[in-house]
């Protein structure tokens, strides 16, 4: 029987992934999509807890979809910083931005 | 004089004088001079105004202001003055006064030197005449940051550089006085229940016979404001910064920070520590007593040594304070008349040997005491100010110094024979490094370079005259000085017999 | 037998989101990358789908498959010039990333194990779309126009940061 | 339902509509300064309608939304934040390369996005709001086209900010499947504490750390603060950070009053490091934003302190805490971007001898930064010892000690701005300009902060009934 | 009456001469003329007045039993009233007496010998200041008003010893003097606050009571200790050995003043201070033993020292230890009589030969080398003859004064303790020997021809008759209008002389100056010759013992050394611990810096750890929080 928990744990597992993936890529746009990854995570949370814990209200799912948004316009201009940093410094590797430290 | 607001008037005085600075355009440096000059005079000539006007008969607090101010806190505004805060003021306001002169030859920047001269000096002066410890605070560190900035742009040094100093003596009492203001919140908090609590110092100072403050809970407290206060009255070993500050401050900041500044932490350690903890102020005595030595014979040693003419004022500043402290430690009237006494006659003296040392330097460009040599030659006045100041400092009879170290001595002897032994050593050595300093400097052959060396004349003579005739006037009619101070430690005689009666570590009657 | 086929149907969707989201940083084609994290929205939604949440399923599909990952392969074919080969690297601190990321793992592990849930019995509400849209519409309203701003300011700067950076 | 609650939000959100609008209607040879004079007036508007507010509380859809005491003062912390702001930076805008007009709109956004925070009573309304404010910072920190500096801050904050924004997320997904509501009465009322509405919990107040840059989520602000636009920064350091204390102090003591026992431990920790770190390291540095960065963690430190009391005079001490804490960054801010301006660069050593070319301007950034320090008798003082009575009152007494210990040696990088505008000469010779509006708001800081300082009564009295508004106590 | 008036108004005495202090110091700096005449005239109204009191003393009975006193509150405060007043009883009048006409004397003498100094107004301000102290120390009514003059008279010492401030050996000498005596001072003002303590007052009159009650109900220990204290103020003041040092030194200063303070008036305030208290030292049997030792010792001590030295004020001043040794022996045995009478006599011989050796030194140009001196007796003859007198007078040939003096003491020693006679005697026989030694070698034979003396100005030979009349005279009468009944506490006084301690003293004092003449006279023995045979006494003698060089050794090894190692503890452990603390502090915001790389995926990184630990830490103490909080809803 598939229950929350199975649910919960494929949210962390994706979760955990996002996290290393943001952790450990150069490259930024591995990055953003980790970011992404984490978001889904929390979407698969939202939307498990919305199910099995309050089937009627559709609380979870509403944050769903206003997660969904945050992502969408996160990731816009997420890209269109990329263009600005890839425009500024010939590249989009994240360890190459540390102009400012100390 | 129920109407008219003496003490705000006293303390606004130099506020205003500051506002109505900073609109002067910054070339009229004559102008400015003679507000500064204006501004302080008015300020003294109220304060005494208040000295003599002081009705000794009925004693306390008078000239009472009080308003509220901050409801939640329970901060009112309330000012007064009685026989310990009044020869403070009095203290602040005559050595403002003579500042403003000592400081008459600076052109560079002068707008700005005058400006927050007079935001210390209503610093200074708002922290005696407050009754209220919240408003106090509000005054005790208006003067750090003026300070510290004269340091930078007026100051001078040798030994180590002025950022340094200067930097050092703002942190060092900065950081005193954090221990202050952790102690003082605490006894805010604990002396009445939530909802009743006040910053005001009369109604603190009832906690303790109500019984809301623990004889453990006083001990720690004490501690915590010995802290604050005994650094920035450099109680050994919280004095290093008292030197090295005094070197590298401007005339102005030296006489101020050694006459005024440093009396705050022993009108603080006896207002706030003694009248509001008096338990714990009993338990640490002792060891004030003991701290007091050292700084009166470890600071004289060193200012035996000393090259720069303003390391040895410094260090003597710092060991006369031990007099205060073990006057403070007797906890007896006449330790605390001492002490208090003793307080303004330091202010005094020391304040004269600094503009003194101001105008030596000025001249001659050098404070290092081998450089210079013979100066009563071409400086006759200059060297009969270093002579008083000198005098007074070592504590001749006829001079301000005298009778309050005298009383001390008689309050101390009394409660610790063998400290009061060691601190009363003390007038030796400092004889010893006075009269070098004074053989060093006034005396000895002529010394051609310093030939041009004018002497004081005109306005420069302002501090000589006023902060001299206060040492003399003071020193041959001691009850101008101690009447008033008697006055105000009288009410606190019973009080101190029964702290003195109450059994040790116990509470007793003081519960 | 529902359960059973409920049960294969989550295995194979959560194989798959996992699997692909493991792509997405193992990856060291950049494209690839991309191209698996569609593949793990598309499985999301799968799992959005068993979870009866239809319209998010669908919503997911359209944005995160759709959009995000066209947006994302944009911007990777506007950054990217030379060859895709090895344009993912790992860098910094892998080993440092993976303990921390193991350690928080077993956090939250035992954080599901050990909380007490309180299934509900009542059944899922039938017709999301409508239900989601009344409540978009009245309870979640601040929200719901906070989060058009939103969209509107992002819109806003992405053009203004992406044409500002041009044109420097 | 009373529409009229959400008023400033509409207002504000309008405002810059209209500023977007209008931006596409003047001639592109025009300057934007009239935009900024109009979105300065609007705000100036906006701010004079909330002060009629006070005394409502009421709540609409569904209670998700609420207007009270408590959100009105933050409130009208941000519109006088970006009141001033606006002030100061008009001069700056007009050196930005372009796209001036949408810098306002979408400066005024993030205001909005504050607003909504401060008003939230809801994880949803929260998150919305802190994201609105949030993804508008990752734009305007990027603003200054001409610098690498700036998009490299926009895309570190980006990334560390979406992550963030993430993680708390997931904890509010926790918190959600814990208590199955995302109000926060209704969390309240089914709060437990078994360890998946700890685990939510946790990352919900990290998230919020994160914004509000305490140590150790702090490792964001240096960069940022030194790469973004100056009026950016000084945003962000007023309102990001104050709006995160809004939503932080909202949430912790209505939605997650049952688990007080809990956080009590962490945020004494988390304050004294933040506290120590934010100190220690701002001695270091040269560049006066970045300075002001390590400042305002440290800042962020003694603001949480007062969560530690727990109870509504704790609350107190923050709210005014907060107020003065903003007045004296508009200060240090103003100055920052007058030297800018003057010097084209933000290092310390730009201000020498700023004490001659502008006195005012001296005088201003000596008092506000000397506010911040705690020192008598500007705000800052009053405020630390609001704050610290409180908690020393819950016996929190080493921590009322570390704080005024460490505000005291704070000091010191604080004096060392004022030695080198005090002592140095002018190492450019020419002439120091300050526009009018910048002196205004940099006059309005120090007679705020003096103001305050030295009789914090008023204040004192609106921070309090602000703090008793938060109902539950 | 005038003995009313001036009795009643004695205070007036020391005041006239500081009032003109004061105008001096402040006005008539500029105008010798003026202010020598002010000194002059007000010290002339004081001497008056003191004769005033001295005769309203004697006519109205007054005696040291029973004084005159009258005071005013100074201070009065808390635990502690001190008043000012004047004590008048036959001993303040003698004292008055000698002061005042000592100084008036000494002024005007001053106004030929300083003639031409830039600091002529000074030095008269410095006069009358000394005069008004001193006078305001001897009316003193308790020991603060006494320890504030005695103060004061240090510091006018201080100032006159320097008053040739550019001579850094004057300057040297000022400090000397203030230091040791000072030294001195410490103990006194320790002995004074013990009797604070243990009686409440320093009344003299008070204390007069007080004690002997005190002393029956305690007995003596804390008082042997007090007393012991208070003597180290006179040990100071008075040159007792081994504070004796600065006395010498103190020859720096213009020889008016030699004259005056260090011979006549100020350092024998020390031995009036113990007379004044003598109601208590005579409790104390055992401190009077030490005293009459420590006088003893330092008598024949100086004496020794005096045989060779070559500067003639040098001599005079260990001359002028040597006799103060004498009076304080006297007072040892318990003689205030014989103590208060040669402290008059050796008063006036000793300013007469100080105005001597200083009219010798004027006519010499400030010469003060004996050896480089001779046969002044042509040029000089008022100096001579006043020298002449002075020498006689101490070396106690009758009918000089000090002839009455030494005889009254060498009687009251002798019924004491014999071996404090025999050194009483030797002392006499060296003083004896030392003072022709100089009087033979200044103004006898040849006359040196690089030296080209005159005589002095007029009125310092006016002051020089005045004090020899007072020499000779100054013993004899008293002894014949019974001093000693006047004078006297409890002791007998010896009318009449014991005639066979007179002669041996007087015999010693004729081998004394047969001696002298042998030696430095007639030139028959070469003291050469002497000093080569006993070279290492001679050494010894002519280095004082090496004292000073012992003090100096100490004070530079111990006092500044401990300065040093002070000071270094101060620089570097003091100051090194704050001066660590921030350096300590500093380092740590450079370590935690380093943090800061600005590697993004680094700040994650900790981001992450943060969030880890602080999610441990809450799911860690929630099982330890949980029992307080358990049963909550849900």
């Amino acid at each position: 029987m598939i229950s929350l928990v199975h649910y919960l744990t494929v949210a962390a597992i994706l979760f955990i992934i996002g996290v290393y993936g943001v952790l450990t890529k150069r490259n930024i746009v591995t990055i953003l999509m980790s970011i992404e990854l984490m978001l889904n995570a929390v979407n698969i949370n939202l939307v498990a807890f919305s199910r099995f814990i309050q089937p009627e209200v559709l609380t979870g799912q509403v944050f769903s979809i206003f997660t969904i948004t945050v992502a969408a316009s996160e990731v816009a201009v997420g890209l269109a910083l990329l263009f600005r940093v890839y425009h500024d410094y010939d590249t989009v590797h994240i360890d190459k931005l540390n102009r400012m430290r100390w | 004089m129920d109407h008219f607001p003496l003490l705000t008037a006293i303390m606004l005085a130099p506020i205003i004088g500051a506002l109505f600075l900073s609109f002067l355009p910054r070339e009229a440096d004559k102008i400015i001079k003679m507000v500064s000059a204006l501004t302080m005079m008015v300020a003294l000539g109220l304060v005494i105004y208040a000295y003599e006007m002081y009705d000794f008969n009925l004693g306390g607090m008078q000239f009472v202001e009080s308003r509220a101010w901050i409801q939640d806190l329970g901060v009112s505004f309330i000012l007064g003055v009685d026989g310990i805060s009044l020869p403070m003021l009095l203290l602040t306001v005559l050595i403002g006064f003579s500042t403003v002169f000592a400081s008459w030859n600076i052109t560079k920047r002068s707008k700005e030197f005058f400006i927050l001269l007079l935001i210390l000096l209503a610093g200074v002066t708002g922290t005696f005449i407050t009754q209220d410890l919240f408003i106090f605070l509000l005054f005790y560190e208006m003067v750090v940051i003026p300070i510290y900035i004269m340091v930078l742009i007026w100051g001078s040094s040798k030994r180590v550089s002025k950022e340094y100093s200067g930097m050092k003596l703002t942190i060092y009492l900065l950081l005193g006085s954090a221990f202050m203001l952790v102690g003082i919140i605490d006894l805010y908090l604990n002396a009445y229940p939530s909802g009743m609590r006040t910053f005001s110092m009369t109604a603190l100072a009832q906690a303790n016979q109500l019984g809301n403050l623990s004889e453990g809970f006083q001990i720690f407290t004490f501690f915590l404001l010995m802290i604050g206060f005994g650094s920035l009255l450099s109680m050994w070993p919280l004095h290093s910064w008292s030197p090295d500050g005094y070197a590298g401050a401007p005339t102005a900041v030296s006489m101020i920070h050694a006459g005024v500044l440093k009396k705050i932490g022993g009108y603080g350690l006896i207002r706030i520590g003694l009248l509001i903890l008096p338990l714990g102020a009993k338990f640490w005595a002792p060891w004030i007593a003991l701290l007091a030595v050292c700084n009166v014979l470890y600071a004289g040693f060193i200012a035996l040594v000393q090259k720069d003419l303003k390391y040895v004022i410094g260090y003597s500043s710092v060991s006369h304070m031990g007099y205060v402290l073990i006057g403070f430690a007797a906890l007896n009237g006449t330790g605390m008349n001492g002490a208090i006494g003793n307080m303004f006659a330091h202010g005094i003296m020391s304040a004269l040997f600094f503009a003194m040392i101001g105008y030596v330097y000025e001249k001659t460009h050098t404070r290092y005491i081998p450089d210079l040599g013979g100066l009563a030659h071409q400086m006759p006045r200059v060297a009969t100010g270093f002579m008083l100041a000198g005098m007074a400092s070592l504590g001749l009879p006829g001079l301000i110094g005298f009778i309050p170290e005298f009383t001390i001595f008689v309050g101390a002897f009394r409660e610790y024979p063998v400290y009061a032994l060691l601190a009363i050593s003390g007038i030796i050595f400092t004889a010893l490094y006075i009269l070098r300093v004074l053989a060093n400097v006034l005396f000895g052959p002529r010394r051609t370079e310093f030939d041009g060396c004018a002497d004081a004349r005109g306005v420069e003579l302002v501090p000589l005259i006023v902060l001299g005739s206060v040492l003399v006037v003071f020193g041959v009619f001691p009850q101008m000085l101690m009447g008033m101070v008697n006055s105000g430690v009288e009410p606190m005689v019973p009080f101190l017999t029964k702290l003195h009666a109450a059994p040790a570590l116990l509470g007793g009657l003081f519960r | 037998m529902d359960d059973l086929v409920y049960t294969i149907a989550f295995y194979i969707l959560a194989a798959i989101t996992i699997a692909s989201a493991i792509g997405v940083v193992t990856k060291h084609n950049l494209v690839h990358s991309a191209l698996l994290m569609a593949l793990c929205f598309i499985g999301i939604s799968g799992l959005y789908v068993l979870l009866q949440a239809d319209f998010l399923a669908a919503v997911q599909i359209l944005v995160y498959s759709g959009a995000v990952a066209i947006l994302i392969v944009l911007g990777i074919m506007l950054t990217q010039r030379r060859s895709m080969e090895n344009t993912n690297p790992n860098s910094g601190w892998p080993r440092g990333a993976a303990v921390v990321c193991a350690l928080l793992f077993v956090v939250i592990l035992i954080v599901i194990a050990a909380t007490p849930w309180h299934y509900s019995s009542s059944m899922a509400a039938q017709d999301t779309p409508s239900v989601l849209a009344r409540l978009l519409f009245t309870d979640y309203m601040v929200a719901f126009e906070a989060a058009a701003v939103l969209l509107l300011a992002a819109m806003m700067g992405a053009i203004v940061l992406a044409k500002g950076g041009e044109e420097k | 339902m009373n529409i009229t609650l959400l008023t400033s939000e509409i207002a504000i959100i309008c405002l810059s509509l209209l500023i977007i609008i209008l931006d596409l209607l003047l001639p592109r040879f025009e300057t934007r300064r009239s935009l900024g004079y109009l979105a300065a007036a609007g705000v100036a508007g906006v701010f004079a309608y909330t002060c009629t507010q006070y005394g409502v509380s009421a709540t609409v859809y569904q209670g998700l939304f609420t207007l009270d005491s408590f959100a009105l003062f933050f409130k009208q912390i941000f519109l006088l934040a970006i009141l001033l702001t606006l002030l100061f930076s008009f001069d700056y805008v007009e050196g930005l390369a372009k796209y001036q007009g949408e810098f306002y709109a979408l400066l005024l956004l993030a205001v909005a996005g504050m607003m909504i925070m401060a008003s939230a009573n809801d994880l949803l309304t929260v998150f919305i709001g802190t994201e609105l404010m949030t993804v508008t910072f990752y734009i305007l920190v990027g603003y200054q086209f001409n610098s690498s500096k700036s998009s490299e801050a926009g895309m570190k904050y980006m990334i560390l900010g979406s992550v963030s924004s993430a993680v708390l997320l997931y904890g509010v997904s926790w918190v959600y499947g814990c208590t199955g509501s995302i109000v926060f009465e209704q969390i309240a009322k089914h709060a437990n504490t078994s360890l998946g509405m700890l685990f939510g919990f946790g990352l919900i107040v990290a998230g919020l750390f994160f914004k509000m840059a305490l140590i150790p989520f702090h490792m964001w602000a240096p960069e940022i603060y030194e790469g973004a636009p100056t009026p950016i920064t000084a945003m962000l350091s007023m309102g990001s950070k104050v709006a995160g204390l809004a939503v932080l102090l909202r949430m912790v003591f209505i939605a997650f009053v049952p688990m007080q026992a809990y956080w009590g431990g962490i945020v004494s920790i988390i304050a004294a490091i933040t506290m120590i770190g934010g100190t220690v390291i701002a001695m270091w540095q040269t560049n006066i934003k970045r300075m002001m960065a390590y400042s305002s963690i440290t800042q962020a430190g003694y603001m949480i302190v007062g969560l530690l009391s727990a109870d509504a005079s704790g609350i107190k001490s923050v709210l005014f805490y907060a107020m003065l804490y903003m007045f004296a960054n508009v200060g240090v801010f103003a100055t920052i971007i007058a030297v800018k301006k003057h010097h084209g660069s933000n290092e310390i050593k730009d201000f020498s001898g700023l004490a001659q070319q502008s006195p005012l301007l001296a005088v201003v950034m000596t008092v506000s930064l000397l506010s911040m320090a705690g020192i008598p008798p500007m705000a800052g003082f009053a405020g630390k010892l609001y704050v610290f009575s409180t908690v020393i009152e819950k016996g929190y007494l080493w921590l009322g000690l570390l704080g005024f210990v460490m505000s005291m040696i704070s000091v010191y990088y604080y004096l060392n701005v004022t030695k080198v505008i005090y002592m140095n000469e002018p190492c450019v010779q020419k002439e120091f300009i300050v526009s009018q509006p910048l002196r205004i708001a940099a006059l309005i800081s120090l007679l705020a902060t003096l103001w305050i300082g030295i009789y914090p009564g008023p204040l004192a009295e609106l921070a309090n009934t602000a703090a008793r508004s938060l109902s539950i106590l | 009456m005038f003995n009313e008036y001036a009795l009643h108004h004695a205070w007036l005495i020391p005041l006239l001469p500081a009032i003109a202090f004061v105008v001096i110091g402040f006005f008539l700096r500029k105008s010798p003329v003026l202010s020598a005449f002010l000194a002059i005239t007000m010290s002339m109204v004081s001497f008056i007045l003191s004769l005033g009191v001295g005769y309203g003393v004697v006519v109205q009975h007054i005696t040291v039993e029973h004084p005159l006193i009258d005071k005013i509150p100074w201070v009065d405060i808390a635990g502690l009233s001190i008043n000012m007043g004047m004590y008048i009883d036959p001993v303040s009048a003698l004292m008055l007496f000698i002061v005042t006409l000592v100084s008036l004397l000494v002024q005007i003498y001053a106004v030929g010998y300083m003639k031409g100094d830039d600091g002529f107004g000074r030095f008269f301000a410095y006069l009358s200041l000394f005069a008004a102290t001193m006078l305001g120390l001897i009316i003193a009514v308790n020991f603060v008003q006494m320890f504030i003059f005695w103060e004061l008279v240090g510091l006018c010492s201080y100032l006159l010893i320097g008053y040739y401030f550019h001579k850094p050996s004057a300057c040297e000498a000022s400090k000397k003097a203030f230091m040791t005596t000072r030294i001195g001072d410490f103990g006194l003002l320790l002995g004074i606050l013990l009797l604070q303590i243990v009686f409440g007052t320093l009344d003299f009159a008070q204390l007069t009571i007080a004690i002997p009650e005190y002393v029956q109900q305690y007995g003596t220990g804390v008082l042997t200790v007090a007393a012991l204290l208070i003597f180290a103020g006179p040990i100071a003041k008075s040159g007792q050995f081994p504070l004796h040092v600065w006395l010498p030194d103190a020859m720096e200063g213009p020889t008016p003043v030699s004259a005056l303070i260090h011979a006549a008036t100020m350092v024998v305030a020390g031995v009036y201070l113990v007379v004044r208290v003598f109601f208590l030292y005579s409790m104390l049997p055992n401190v009077m033993l030490i005293i009459a030792w420590v006088g003893g010792f330092t008598a024949c001590f100086a004496a020794t020292i005096a045989i060779t030295q070559q500067d003639i004020k040098r001599i005079l001043a260990y001359s002028t230890i040597s006799q103060l040794g004498y009076m304080m022996l006297a007072l040892g045995v318990g003689s205030v009589t014989a103590s208060m009478f040669h402290l008059m006599t050796h008063a006036f011989f000793k300013a007469l030969m100080f105005l001597a050796a200083g009219s010798v030194m004027h006519g010499l140009h400030d010469k003060g080398n004996i050896f480089e001196m001779g046969g002044l007796r042509h040029k000089m003859p008022i100096t001579f003859a006043a020298m002449t007198i002075g020498v006689l007078a101490i070396s106690g040939i009758p009918p000089f004064a000090g002839f009455f003096s030494k005889d009254e003491i060498l009687l009251a020693v002798s019924e004491v303790s014999a071996p404090l006679y025999i050194i009483a005697v030797v002392t006499a026989f060296m003083t004896a020997f030392y003072m022709f030694r100089l009087l033979f070698l200044v103004f006898c034979g040849p006359e040196k021809p690089e030296n080209n003396p005159h005589e002095a100005p007029s009125t310092m030979k006016f002051s020089l008759i005045i004090l020899s009349i007072f020499a000779i005279i100054g013993g004899y009468i008293p002894h014949v209008y019974h001093f000693g009944e006047w004078i006297r506490f409890g002791d007998a006084s010896h009318e009449g002389l014991n005639w066979t301690i007179a002669a041996t003293s007087m015999v010693l004092s004729v081998l004394a100056m047969a001696l002298a003449w042998l030696i430095y006279g007639s030139g028959k023995v070469s003291p050469d010759r002497l000093a080569m045979r006993f070279s290492t006494l001679y050494n010894v003698s002519y280095h004082k013992y090496y004292i000073d060089e012992l003090y100096l050794w100490l004070n530079y090894t111990f006092v500044r050394g401990f300065g040093k190692i002070l000071y270094w503890l101060d620089l570097y452990i003091v100051d090194g611990i704050v001066n660590g603390l921030a350096k300590l502090t500093y380092r740590m915001g450079d370590e935690l810096r380093q943090w800061q790389t600005g590697y993004l995926q680094q700040y994650g990184l900790i981001l992450f750890g943060a969030i880890l630990i602080m999610v441990v830490w809450l799911v860690i103490t929630a099982p330890i929080s949980m029992a307080s909080l358990r049963g909550g809803a849900y």
